[in-house]
């Protein structure tokens, strides 16, 4: 989804807040949210897929004045509901208030079928796929062309694996793209590199 | 406060909305206050940057483990112990060279080798970091302290798949000779992200 | 800019707060808010570019958590502030507390030297421009081709006129794309039309 | 409330900000006072759907009108007394027929021909209604109650330049033969926004 999760190369924002050294937590709640994220992951109640894609799934507004841990917490929350381990209403008694949950998912899809081999320094382009479910391709590639760099293992393909959907491994590229290529005349100079699943790859150049 | 909405006004604090679901998931027999509290002192003792510290000080000083970990990042940090979440396949260490300076973000979320480097600081999953990082590199790295000679290219890794990345930095030229132990001292979590140089 | 703005195909967003008939005003203070920006323009403060990019400048939490009459006053104490009328810290003193203004601009830019000339049913693409200040192409139309269906009178170039820079009149052609060539097979069928500057388009296919 | 940034605690009010800004400019001499009543009645009272409705019914009885309305927008009301902003240098007037609805709408902000069909409605505003109705415009005015069948195409117009739109609903076939004066009061400005039928 063209989610207001998908920040890369959107402008408006200031400053980084940096300080050296900076800590990881503010808060014991964050900890504690970090950690029953962690607990969850440990006990199989998601997978990373639907953990990103229940965060993207919040309302827009939430997720842009939200911290990252109220995020972390949110999709967490969200997928116990789902999954039909805890109700809405027994965590807004036990909080005694509202809890805020992410809104409810569109279908997912399945791995690309026909998808291409690459090899290092091979020329890609990035699919105009425009995808109601999760996606794991930046809204600042699509249609963009780059040279592969590596290979990773295969991963589950996230537009299925997030939705419940058979997902078969594929392997994922990381792809170089010139930042004056994804943003011409506008963007400091650099090569910024992406991790692409494969279904989200054609040959550029014509057939793959 | 002007025009708060109402939901906004009526929606518990943090703290309450994770007391609700520890407790939750304690009613149903599932130990989470045990599990969060073990959990805890994973995050905050054991997921910390002197992994990669451990990490970055052995590739300088032995040059076979650094080319082993070049070559594959996630069997060369388990040789010192270290470990990766199931999930993270695959983990590119980046080699930093007088003219090449590598730099870790990622847009769509937040993600890193949180094991190896520590849990990422507050501002890397800052949207500020997430939006600019990308497409305004050089001005952002300014911004945090790292002024790059005009001849440095630089090269951004958005941690968009479950491959896991991390900068190697470069030695510093007045520590060579030092002992391994003394070196782990100074490699920082924000040069293993690429946005200090040592 | 690529701004917090754009919303045009943005995803999760949810149900419109539709009620017949509904409201333009539900405050006293949107109303005086709304006279206070139409006495501007009546002065001759500040262009309507120049005003809507104000807007646009805000930081991206303010304004999506804003109101409409909240991100219009903001745009406009800006410009008053900017334009040295008032200062900040007037408004705040007088306000008696933080008066949030809009992040100050980018470089505009001026109409683009070579455009074309269009009539009606000729084939145009928008140009792949990336613009670091106001400019009026929305994001889901860059780089898509559609149909010219009508030419309005000219008007002054945004991209120039928003920031001081010296802006030509020129033209702005109602171009006709299809939905499904915005967002392949993920939106409603539909034939969206959008008022698009010269400076914006190039003929598809090759020569201007 | 949990979390809140101090910058917003300690935001004012808009009632403040709104009076300060007035008073500033009153205390240069300004006389924004008087103006922001003489406009207050200007946006509550002369920039209303009425105005659009005399331009709809008109059409409807008046076929040269109509003709003229469709040719040149801005020329056509300015027969009628009714006038639009210098910056508005194009009215377009969008006919609905029984396989066209054309829906008006402004992604990039809110603009509409405020002086004709009247200041717009809240939802027009909404992040919701910019972000959708370009992109699923057939669901968001099934929500909003307008059930089309499948044959009729949908026609949005997205209002980025200074060109403005309104649509020319279709007259109702029981309210044929009417007068002017009575068919007025069936326009609705939804209507001319296009997202309801008559």
């Amino acid at each position: 989804m063209d989610g207001i999760h998908d920040l890369g190369g959107r402008q408006g924002f200031g400053r980084v807040r940096y300080t050296c050294n900076a800590p990881a937590f503010h808060a014991d709640w964050e900890v504690r949210a970090n950690s029953l994220y962690a607990f969850a992951v440990r006990l199989g109640v998601f997978n990373m897929d639907e953990y990103r894609h229940a965060i993207e799934r919040m309302e827009p507004r939430h997720y842009l004045t939200a911290s990252y841990y109220e995020r972390s917490l949110t999709g967490l929350a969200t997928l116990y509901v789902e999954k039909g381990i805890v109700s809405r209403e027994e965590l807004e008694r036990r909080a005694d208030g509202l809890f805020p949950l992410a809104a409810p998912s569109a279908p997912g899809r399945t791995n690309v079928p026909t998808r291409g081999r690459f090899k290092f320094g091979d020329r890609v382009r990035v699919r105009l796929d425009y995808v109601p479910g999760h996606v794991r391709m930046p809204g600042y590639i699509r249609g963009k062309t780059g040279v592969v760099v590596s290979e990773s293992p295969a991963y589950p393909f996230p537009d299925a694996h997030a939705h419940g959907v058979e997902a078969q491994d594929e392997p994922t590229y990381d792809v170089r793209f010139r930042s004056d290529e994804l943003w011409a005349n506008s963007a400091d100079a650099a090569l910024i590199h992406v991790g692409v699943f494969q279904s989200y790859l054609e040959r550029f150049g014509g057939q793959s | 406060m002007p025009d708060q909405d109402p939901v906004i006004r009526r929606t518990t604090s943090m703290e309450q909305r994770v007391d609700a679901i520890q407790a939750a998931l304690d009613e149903r027999g599932m130990k989470a206050t045990e599990a969060v509290e073990e959990l805890n002192h994973l995050a905050t003792e054991q997921w910390v940057p002197q992994n990669g510290a451990r990490v970055v000080a052995r590739a300088w000083v032995d040059a076979a483990f650094r080319e082993r970990l070049l070559a594959n990042g996630r069997a060369a940090v388990e040789e010192l112990g270290l470990f990766m979440p199931k999930h993270h396949r695959h983990l590119v260490v980046l080699e930093n060279t007088p003219t090449v300076q590598n730099v870790i973000c990622c847009t769509l979320c937040s993600c890193t080798a949180f094991t190896i480097i520590g849990l990422p600081p507050d501002w890397y999953k800052d949207f500020e970091y997430r939006s600019r990082v990308v497409r305004e590199s050089r001005t952002v790295l300014r911004e945090m302290g790292l002024e790059l000679a005009p001849e440095v290219e630089i090269r951004v890794w958005d941690t968009t798949a479950d491959t896991r990345y991390m900068v190697l930095p470069m030695q510093p030229p007045e520590t060579m000779g030092w002992p391994e132990e003394k070196l782990v001292g100074i490699v920082t979590r924000d040069a293993m992200i690429g946005v200090a140089r040592l």
